[in-house]
């Protein structure tokens, strides 16, 4: 079976985020004054093969831990759809 | 406020307990949390240089050239103006995130020259890791050069040099050096130190948060073991460091500027009690106008934070609104956070209480401790090498190509060119074989900087490995025709408190003094990483040295590669039998024994002389020093370094009978390969004999192929255009 | 003449630029803060390397909002001289002035190293002391010089290339393109030919210390249309 | 009323993502040999301002349009979540 997972990667709170800042900086130099905190983070977008739909969560969840967020800095959460032909 | 019970806290700090009594007896009282923070930061490893201190005094200070030593970092002064250089460790915070650990790690450093009042031009950064095959080293391999590139690039100072070695022994602990140079006119220099009563504190650059906090006595000063805590990782941005680099140079322009210091280890701790004590003054803080990124943060957490790109100035009153507006002005914080007092003491404040009141010199005045220290055992095992050991390869061709391709040799090009070396347009000799010149824009003559350590050969021998490291560096610079000028290091060591450990640092540093002390370098500034240890063991020892040269004429320098064809070839100094230590018994025999090589360090002083001069009068036509490979390894560099390789042909012969491999990947000292044109040769020769260094001639440049031959037996034949290939895809990369 | 190099926070190779254009060619320079919209008539204006706003979000994203970048529009369109290099032609293109956009190198990583380019185009007032189709050595630095232009444009893009990569020999084959760019493209100018944008840096080929002298000839060329262009 | 919208930016269809491939030859190494495709994006979290949630939607989609993403190489999507204290 083949399985999309969308992984979002964030930095955990209470760590710096210079890029947020400063993309809240610009919004605020183009009068988006109303906007009160960025955060910024990853979006990846994974298509993969795997058995059933548990196997294709335990291997997202392990590739998330091993490779695509640092666990230190970061959390992740995904979200996992069957693709159909 | 005081606590019940100090002691205890001051024990989860990592205080002793009788340091805790000691800071009874300074203040007369139970001291407060944030008190006993400070204590605790100031007087960590990673501050106080408690373990060190007594044995760094042994290192010289005054050298040919005039040092300058200031508070972060020293120099040394040449023409008008003053070169400033310091390196320092980032290699636990590394170890736990790789791409921040070495992105803060050079922003760090950079900021302790800016805080001399210098432009950094150059960062230069010595890397050790585990060996590839294991997964995690090969994480925090990428992870660093990752964050190298993204910080360095993106703040505008180039990377221009470094190292790169693996070994098994730096698994789970891996070092992260990196040094910063700069340029000032010598009476531009500031100092660290606050100073007139009634001027003001000021603080610039980005806000404090709870980053790092502990970093520096608890991360820093703590071994990875089993329990392991979870530190809160500081996070670099290399925009606001690009932008505190230009507002501070303003500022300082503006000549209202007193005292400035950056804020790494320690934060505000160190900056106000450092800047306090060298300024023989007190300052007062009032922790409520320091600018915060998180909000509940406790006064002590406010002293302690390692949160980056942050500065502490001391501006002259009257002038403080002109200076904040500068920092305002590039998008950085500014904020009068307290004024000089005439009390001697650091005095904290927050939401109107007194919450610390410590004398600033106390401070500053961390015990010294030389705790017992014995020989390691393992050094009667691994230095019992001897040739019968290892029979000659049967095919030299089979083992010249597996070593050019090794992780440890091949070319790194593939991790400078992630860097931005050419930032600034001062790189004149780029990186790739040896030393990095930088030209000085106005100026004829130019700096010549390298690191240099081999971590092996001080495995087996401390106060040998810690010689040859400053050897190697000197040689490095003056095969380029620079004269050695300076040298910072970095001290990296397991645990003091472990009497092999700390056996293995005395030694180093004595190898270090005896060797810059021979010949002339003063150590301008250093720095000490202890504890670097994993559940295995210790690191390897590495004390890595950072050489600063000046070379007069910075149009007359020699680069490593062959530039042309029917160049004569000469070896200069002396081959003796030693295959200990090298990289050849690593990777063909896999045996990591030694003896390593010995130091002669009146031959290398001659050798460097000699190089200077054959720089100075245009004799040569390239240089390159023999160091890890041995001869074998600087023919092939020679070969392919430029865009185009070009072919040599080679004869042993004339080197002695000794065993072909000890000839080729042998790597006694005190050796350099050099190419002249033949009408030059004598002029060569004659020079040589002056300086009494040995001087073969060996072969000469041309065709398409590296041809070494002993005598009528030929050993290796092979394609430069394949050389350069396994050269340079080494890495994999 | 007069150059006017613009300061955005964090776009560092403007000192560089400014070393070059007064040092060494001599020529009357300034540097323009990013916050003011005052270009103090320039003749041609510099959007130099570096990482301004620290690359944060996309590659020249947040700069182009600075005020600055509305006097420089402006200026554009008036047939003023535009210059964009590294970091400054990706400006130019987040702020539509012009086409394309920057996509990561093929490789994913920074790459800092000598190139060779060929002039495609020595009509235009930055490329007239070169000759056609010559070979010259010049460095990049930059982790997103993927040049790339949506189909619909691409015919018109094509008779505005100025620089390519390409091999020692001039050829033109992809075993040459560092990073991926959309037929080979280093540079490009504007329909007009006022606006030039460049993903190597010319200005750290300038002095034969340095190893090259090509760069140079980009700054002397825009002189050079300049004088020639007063006399007439 | 103070919303969030989580907004992610991805690379149009078409246009060669090489960060994606890179992440995917690192799975590959890292034995996560059943991964056929990885797409690389960007996530921003905005907190923002505003008097009801269409006007927040607004205000996203100009930032969108306007900062957030290059229409020439990028798309975008957005959730719009009201916070409730
Ligand atoms: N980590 C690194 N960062 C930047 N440059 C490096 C790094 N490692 C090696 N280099 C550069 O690669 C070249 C070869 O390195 P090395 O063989 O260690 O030099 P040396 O012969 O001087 O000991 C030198 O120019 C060196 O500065
Ligand atoms: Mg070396």
């Amino acid at each position: 079976m083949k399985y999309r997972g969308k992984v979002i990667v964030t930095l955990k709170p209470g760590v710096f985020d210079p890029q947020g800042v400063t993309i809240r900086n610009a919004l605020h130099t183009l009068s988006f004054r109303e906007v009160e905190e960025v955060k910024a983070g990853k979006y990846l977008e994974i298509i993969l093969e795997s058995e059933n739909r548990s196997q294709a969560e335990k291997r997202i969840q392990e590739m998330c831990d091993q490779l695509l967020s640092n666990p230190v800095i970061e959390s992740y959460s995904y979200q996992l759809e069957e693709i159909k032909n | 406020m005081e606590v019940a019970n100090g002691l205890n806290v001051a024990r989860e700090l990592g205080l002793k307990e009788e340091e805790y009594e000691r800071i009874l007896a300074i203040l007369g009282r139970v001291p407060t949390p944030t008190e006993i923070a400070m204590f605790s930061v100031e007087w960590s490893e990673h501050c106080g240089y408690l373990h060190s201190r007594r044995w760094l005094e042994l290192l010289p200070r005054e050298g040919e050239f005039s040092p300058l030593r200031g508070e972060d970092a020293g120099g040394i002064v040449y023409d008008d103006l003053a070169v400033v250089f310091k390196m320092e460790s980032h290699n636990h915070p590394s170890q736990v995130e790789p791409r921040q650990g070495a992105a803060t790690g050079i922003g760090g450093v950079i900021r302790d020259i800016l805080g001399s009042g210098a432009r950094p031009i150059a960062c230069l950064d010595s890397l050790h890791f585990g060996p590839r095959e294991d997964e995690r080293s090969l994480y925090v391999f990428r992870g660093v050069v990752e964050g190298v590139a993204f910080y360095g690039n993106c703040v505008g100072v180039p990377t221009v040099a470094g190292e790169l070695y693996f070994y098994p022994a730096f698994r789970g602990n891996c070092l992260i050096n990196v040094m910063c140079l700069g340029i000032a006119p010598r009476e531009k220099l500031t100092q660290a130190k606050a100073q007139g009563e009634g001027n003001y504190i000021v603080y610039v650059g980005n806000k404090t948060g709870r980053d790092g906090i502990g970093g520096c006595s608890i991360l820093a000063s703590q071994e990875f073991g089993a329990e392991e805590r979870r530190p809160s990782v500081q996070i670099g941005d290399p925009l606001a460091e690009k932008c505190l680099i230009e507002a501070t140079l303003e500022a300082l322009d503006t000549g209202h500027i007193v005292g400035i210091k950056d804020m790494g280890a320690a934060g505000l701790t160190c900056s106000t009690s450092e800047m306090a004590a060298s300024g023989g003054s007190g300052v007062e803080i009032d922790l409520d106008l320091v600018p915060l990124r998180e909000e509940g943060m406790e006064p002590w957490e406010i002293m302690m934070s390692e949160s980056q790109e942050r500065m502490l100035l001391c501006v002259r009153r009257g002038y403080e609104e002109e200076i904040i507006q500068i920092f305002r002005k590039w998008g950085l914080e500014g904020e009068v956070i307290g004024e000089v007092k005439d009390t001697g003491r650091v005095t904290i404040k927050w939401r109107g209480e007194v919450v610390a009141d410590i004398p600033a010199l106390e401070l500053t005045r961390p015990p010294v401790y030389t705790p017992p220290r014995e020989r390691p055992l393992y050094l009667d095992e691994v230095n019992n090498f001897s040739l019968e050991d290892v029979s000659p390869p049967l095919n030299y061709e089979e083992v010249l190509l597996r070593m050019v391709s090794s992780e440890n040799l091949s070319s790194r090009r593939p991790i400078f060119e992630q860097y931005d070396h050419m930032a600034g347009i001062n790189t004149v000799l780029l990186p790739g074989s040896g030393t990095v010149v930088l030209r000085v824009k106005g100026k004829k003559w130019g700096i010549a900087v390298t690191s240099d350590c081999n971590p092996l050969y001080c495995y087996l021998s401390p106060r040998e490995g810690a010689k040859m490291a400053v050897a190697e560096a000197a040689r490095n610079l003056s095969a380029c025709g620079a004269r050695p000028a300076g040298v910072t290091d970095c001290l990296n060591f397991g645990s003091p408190e472990k009497p092999d450990r700390y056996w293995q640092f005395v030694e180093a540093v004595e190898g270090l003094s005896e060797a810059c002390r021979f010949f002339g370098i003063p150590v301008v500034s250093g720095n000490v990483s202890f504890y670097n240890e994993n559940p295995e063991g210790a690191i390897f020892p590495t004390p890595t040295i950072g050489m600063v040269g000046i070379i007069e004429e910075v149009e007359k320098v020699v680069s490593a590669g062959f530039g042309e064809d029917d160049l004569i070839l000469v070896l200069l100094g002396e081959t003796k039998e030693e295959l200990g230590g090298s990289e050849y018994l690593r990777i063909i025999h896999n045996r990591e024994e030694g003896p390593p090589p010995r130091v002669d360090l009146e031959g290398e002083k001659n050798l460097q002389e000699l190089l200077i001069t054959l720089a100075e009068e245009e004799i040569v036509s390239s240089a390159i020093d023999l160091s890890e490979g041995g001869l074998a390894l600087a023919l092939v560099e020679s070969s392919v370094t430029e865009e185009n390789p070009r072919g040599v042909i080679v004869d042993l012969e004339c080197l002695g009978d000794m065993r072909e491999d000890v000839l080729l990947f042998g790597e006694s000292g005190g050796r350099a390969l050099v190419s002249v044109k033949g009408e030059l040769l004598n002029s060569l020769q004659r020079l040589a004999q002056e300086q009494n260094v040995p001087c073969q001639v060996i072969g000469k440049t041309g065709g398409e192929k590296l041809v070494i031959k002993k005598g009528g037996k030929s050993l290796i034949s092979l394609s430069v255009e394949e050389l350069k290939n396994r050269w340079e895809g080494g890495l994999g990369e | 003449m007069k150059f006017g190099i613009v300061v955005f926070p964090g776009s560092d190779c403007g000192y560089d630029c400014h070393h070059v254009l007064s040092q060494v060619l001599e020529a009357e320079t300034v540097f323009i803060w990013h916050g003011d919209k005052n270009l103090k008539n320039c003749d041609c204006v510099v959007l130099p390397g570096g990482f301004s706003y620290g690359d944060y979000l996309r590659a020249g994203a947040l700069a182009r909002f600075s005020p600055v970048m509305e006097a420089v529009k402006e200026f554009a369109e008036n047939g003023g001289l535009v210059i964009g290099i590294c970091n400054g032609f990706q400006v130019l293109t987040e702020a539509g002035i012009l086409p394309g956009a920057f996509l990561p190198n093929r490789g994913g990583r920074f790459i800092c190293r000598h190139v060779y380019l060929r002039v495609e185009n020595n009509q235009t007032p930055f490329t007239l002391l070169f000759a056609p189709g010559e070979v010259i050595k010049i460095p990049i630095a930059h982790q997103q010089g993927n040049f790339f232009i949506d189909s619909p444009h691409q015919e018109e893009v094509k008779k505005h290339i100025v620089f390519r990569y390409c091999g020692p020999q001039g050829e033109i084959d992809s075993r040459y393109n560092p990073n991926g760019s959309w037929e080979n493209v280093a540079g490009i100018v504007s329909r007009e030919g006022n606006i030039l944008g460049i993903m190597p840096h010319p200005e750290r080929a300038a002095e034969e210390i340095l190893g090259s002298e090509d760069g140079r000839r980009v700054f002397l060329s825009v002189i050079k249309w300049w004088e020639d262009k007063k006399w007439k």
